[in-house]
């Protein structure tokens, strides 16, 4: 291609994007298979969250709500497991909801995660902890919950009746004492409106997508906290003192960056110096 | 808060009126039947230059409508289809329209199909309308997508034009569309979605716009009303704000305490 | 009975009253009105799981039929339809473990991280080739792009400070203030196109145009 | 130990994940349908599980306990299966219209607040007291949120003052739309990042993960080659 006229120009400006893919990937896999473990810098927002987290007390009630499919799990898993370590540590009472099928299984993951905590904090089931299953199918069962829990949630994931568990002092959005949601933005904008609105406090993990749209709320004082894909959970990981997955993906996460800066920069350069020789050479003809 | 309303719980009455006001307001266009004028948004031309572009180039036109069920952005995609249609079948462009992509798809494409044939009835081609180029790509995201993707790839289209409610799938479909060469025009409902559409996209229709551009398009005065009303609340919107924001910054906050009562 | 059902002006009435009788309690102070709205709003919401199956019917309906026709590559679809009835029958044993966990693991996660990562790369070749400076609105787009992709690798800032605060303006003024207008447009459009409905004046939206084949 | 469940989990795992990223080869392949079609069967059949459990919690459970005002929606659920019965689809009507307008009730009293008022609300903001960081990002808010808005008029003509002011509001927009394509890219990144993680990390997965990635591209690259994958791959 790059023999063409217009040479390594042209190339620059309009070469086949599979090489992007091909580089893209790469710069991403390297640094997973040898890690640098280079150093980060903490964004306010993510401080913001580390200190509504830091205010939860002992026996505090908890919903948290996975509205996400496995994808937005892979990217925003360093957040969840990070503020379920805080929750632990500061012995909430956690209550595991779900808006999207394929998260069932996600909050078995964030136990397992979090063992040697829970079994530190001497954490059991039922007393301290729920996993509910999919409760969040639409709408509506987002608002008849916030108004009538027991009218809507009787079982657990497994079927096991709730009754006995600390479940029984919930009987509307008013006795939660916080909502930390890890969103894709399926039944997000629910939960603000049917809970957060009212007034039950509410902290967000999102993916990177959803940072725009979810940004107004933070302003306006709905939510509380807003922790922003997976580089805000690296961010919370590193406040918390405990390395995790997000961590050790910062490396291919900058790589990835500049990857994409190199690029533009390459385009650009392709671009402009491209036009230009063109447009010299057009300029050579008219003489 | 400023006052309490008997009867009303504290802090929602300012709520429940302007959702009357705003009623009341589409009850009273609608039965008006005034036409509301419409401008013409920018975006048109772009489309109507696209279809022109592929019948000279005797390449066919890619249409959707979004993969969403009936919401103001389906409807607006809706009108904008029947545009292409009448357009691609003046200059005698085959029109391909993608469908399906989400549960409640199944609604909405008897009404796309019937829109492309009375376009084609109304220009005098009837016999040019091809219900096998209104493929159903079932009701599933990324099945939709693979068919997309794979019939731009084999028919190689000279415009795609793509509006109504696409979700994260609008990006498969701008790039693979771009990179067969087509021209693309597209139209985002979230902003994230209109950003990245902005830069892959040779003309987008920026949020609102294609609703704009559907209402214009149509003749049904409910949806050029509800244009109207949309502009009104937009003023009110923006009046509250300068009045809100010069009090507050002389130190009052009525406005404030106005807006939670 | 029929006749009743078929009525398309009750259908409407009775579309009104489900919105009035979910809408008005959350501002009226009447507690009564609530507890029994708050039933009407379960009733909905069991009501619409129920239309999944409507989903599912017509996947399994087109399915059958490109078999049927032995359509190029209809074994694809003959192997579609025997998932979905493994994955029922597997979720009977159990939850927990077994066969239902193995396909979470080794079909969904994978699959449901691919479809959406995807994206990156397209994001990717979007940006080598968009992101150029052809005129104002792109040198605009240009600008504040790189800074917050610059910005973002979190190395940038270990090592040198000078766009975060630059980043986190544009973000919180700029991207916030697009986010901002976007809410409140999309927000005005969807209550008037709800009162469009409610007025009877969308029919389509109740499938009175057209029932689907 | 690595046992032989794990192993085939990371196994086809990979192929399949791999199979779906074919598709950036830029021709469809029949990998790309396998990978396709096995998550369409799978979700789906998943989608049916867990609807048909929360039927069954919310509206079985609570009925056997004595509820009986939601026997209508277990009613009103099979009226609404009755709409793909060709001659009894009217059925239907009876509970669209009842969740519809729910529905709407549901969004209209709540989006007024969290998406009208609560945002003029944060954007009235006190222009001349506070620190100068203050100050550049309330009137920045501001003058984006103002001009922002009066590029979305569409019933007066754009010309004039309101005109410049739109022209300027695009511009404006355009600003934002850098910004959130970066944050958006971010996320996509993270989304790859983590999928590729949990598929390195322990040691033992990578090879599947890179062996899975050549065997795709080998066999998409000789299907290309072999003209075999227009015949394999199903029509839509």
């Amino acid at each position: 291609m790059a023999k063409d006229s217009g040479g390594i120009l042209r190339w620059m400006a309009e070469y086949d994007r599979r090489y992007v893919y091909l580089a893209l990937f790469l710069v991403m896999v390297g640094p997973l298979l040898r890690p640098i473990g280079m150093p980060i810098s903490v964004s306010p927002d993510t401080r913001q969250y580390y200190q509504v987290l830091q205010t939860v007390q002992p026996g505090d009630k908890v919903f948290f709500t996975l509205n996400t499919e496995f994808s937005g799990y892979n990217e925003i898993q360093s957040g969840i497991i990070a503020t379920m370590r805080v929750l632990v540590e500061k012995h909430a009472r956690v209550c595991f909801g779900v808006a999207h099928v394929e998260a069932t299984v996600i909050p078995d993951l964030i136990v397992k995660a979090v063992q040697a905590e829970m079994t530190a904090n001497d954490y059991q089931y039922g007393r301290d902890y729920v996993i509910l299953g999919y409760i969040f199918p639409n709408e509506a069962a987002v608002a008849a919950g916030a108004q009538d829990f027991h009218g809507v949630v009787t079982q657990d994931w497994l079927g096991r009746p709730i009754a006995g568990t600390f479940l029984d002092e919930i009987d509307d959005w008013e006795d939660w004492d916080m909502i930390a949601d890890f969103t894709t933005g399926i039944a997000t904008s629910y939960l603000v409106n049917h809970y957060a609105l009212r007034g039950t406090p509410m902290i967000m993990n999102c993916i990177g997508v959803m940072i725009a749209s979810e940004k107004p709320y933070l302003d306006s004082g709905i939510l509380l906290a807003l922790l922003q894909s997976m580089r805000g959970g690296a961010e919370l990981e590193f406040l918390i003192g405990h390395p995790g997955p997000g961590l050790t993906a910062m490396d291919g996460f900058s790589f990835g960056h500049y990857m994409l800066i190199i690029f533009i920069l390459v385009g650009n350069v392709g671009y402009f110096g491209y036009t230009r020789q063109q447009q010299m050479k057009v300029d050579k003809e008219a003489k | 808060m400023l006052f309490s309303v008997p009867g009303i719980i504290d802090g929602r009455f300012i709520g429940f009126l302007l959702n009357i006001a705003m009623a009341a307001l589409v009850y009273y266009y609608i039965k008006s039947k005034k036409m509301v004028h419409i401008r013409r948004v920018p975006g048109l031309d772009a489309i109507e230059e696209a279809v022109g572009r592929s019948a000279e180039m005797g390449k066919p036109v890619v249409c959707s409508f979004g993969i969403g069920g009936f919401t103001y952005w389906t409807l607006a995609g809706l009108a904008i289809l029947s545009h292409v249609a009448h357009l691609s079948a003046k200059t005698g462009s085959r029109l391909i329209v993608p469908t399906g992509g989400g549960d409640q798809s199944l609604i909405v494409r008897p009404v796309a199909e019937e829109i492309v044939k009375t376009a084609y009835t109304m220009e005098g081609v009837e016999d040019q309308y091809n219900p096998d180029d209104l493929p159903f790509y079932s009701g599933q995201q990324y099945a939709y997508i693979g068919g997309y993707v794979g019939v731009m790839q084999r028919v190689r289209p000279g415009s795609v034009i793509m509006t109504g409610s696409h979700a994260s799938e609008a990006m498969n479909i701008a790039e693979t569309s771009n990179a067969v060469g087509a021209i693309t025009i597209t139209s985002g409902s979230y902003i994230s979605n209109v950003a990245a559409l902005a830069c892959a996209s040779d003309y987008i229709l920026i949020g609102e716009e294609a609703p704009a551009a559907g209402a214009y398009l149509s003749d049904d005065p409910s949806q050029r009303a509800s244009i109207r009303v949309q502009d009104l609340f937009k003023w009110l919107a923006i009046a509250i704000m300068i009045l809100g924001i010069a009090a507050r910054s002389l130190g009052n906050d009525l406005m404030l305490r106005l807006l939670s009562t | 009975m029929a006749e009743i059902l078929k009525n398309r002006q009750l259908q409407i009435i009775v579309m009104m009253l489900s919105f009035l009788f979910v809408f008005l309690p959350y501002f009226l102070n009447v507690p009564q009105l609530n507890t029994a709205s708050t039933k009407l709003i379960t009733i909905t919401s069991i009501v619409t799981a129920f239309t999944i199956a409507l989903a599912v019917i017509a996947q399994f309906r087109r399915g059958m039929n490109i078999i049927n026709r032995r359509s190029r590559g209809w074994y694809f679809k003959a192997y579609m339809l025997l998932t979905l009835v493994l994955m029922v029958g597997f979720s009977l044993i159990s939850r927990e473990t077994g066969p239902y966990h193995w396909v979470m693991f080794a079909v969904v996660n994978p699959l449901s991280s691919v479809n959406y990562g995807i994206l990156a790369f397209y994001m990717a070749s979007t940006a080598a080739r968009a992101f150029r400076a052809r005129n104002t609105k792109a040198l605009m787009l240009l600008i504040s792009g790189f800074i917050v992709l610059i910005y973002q690798a979190p190395l940038t800032g270990a090592y040198f400070g000078g766009f975060e605060p630059i980043a986190l303006y544009l973000g919180s003024t700029f991207a916030m203030a697009a986010g901002r207008m976007f809410l409140i447009s999309v927000t005005v459009g969807a209550i008037v196109f709800g009162v469009r409905v409610i007025l009877g004046n969308e029919p389509s939206v109740l499938g009175i145009s057209k029932e689907e084949k | 130990m690595v046992d032989f469940i794990e192993i085939s989990v990371v196994a086809v795992g990979t192929f399949l994940a791999m199979s779906m990223f074919s598709t950036l080869y830029g021709k469809s392949s029949p990998l790309y349908a396998l990978a396709e079609e096995s998550y369409i069967g799978f979700a789906t059949g998943l989608t049916i599980i867990w609807n048909i459990d929360y039927i069954w919690k919310t509206g079985i459970v609570n009925i056997m306990a004595g509820d009986w005002v939601l026997l209508f929606s277990i009613l009103l659920g099979a009226m609404m299966l009755l709409r793909v019965h060709p001659k009894y689809s009217y059925v239907a009507r009876l509970p669209i219209a009842i969740v519809l307008g729910a529905q709407f009730g549901l969004s209209l009293r709540t989006i007024i607040f969290t998406g009208f008022i609560q945002q003029i609300s944060a954007t009235i903001v006190p222009l001349f007291t506070g620190g100068t960081q203050t100050l550049l990002y309330n009137w920045t808010i501001v003058i984006c949120v103002i001009f922002m808005l009066t590029f979305f008029f569409y019933t007066i003509e754009m010309e004039g003052a309101l005109g410049m002011s739109a022209k300027f509001g695009e511009y404006l927009l355009y600003i934002a739309f850098g910004t959130v394509f970066a944050q958006t890219f971010m996320g996509r990144l993270g989304l790859v990042i983590g999928f590729l993680q949990s598929y390195t990390i322990p040691d033992w997965k990578t090879p599947y993960l890179l062996g899975s990635m050549v065997l795709v591209l080998a066999l998409v690259m000789y299907m290309d080659k072999a003209g075999l994958l227009e015949k394999l791959t199903p029509e839509e």
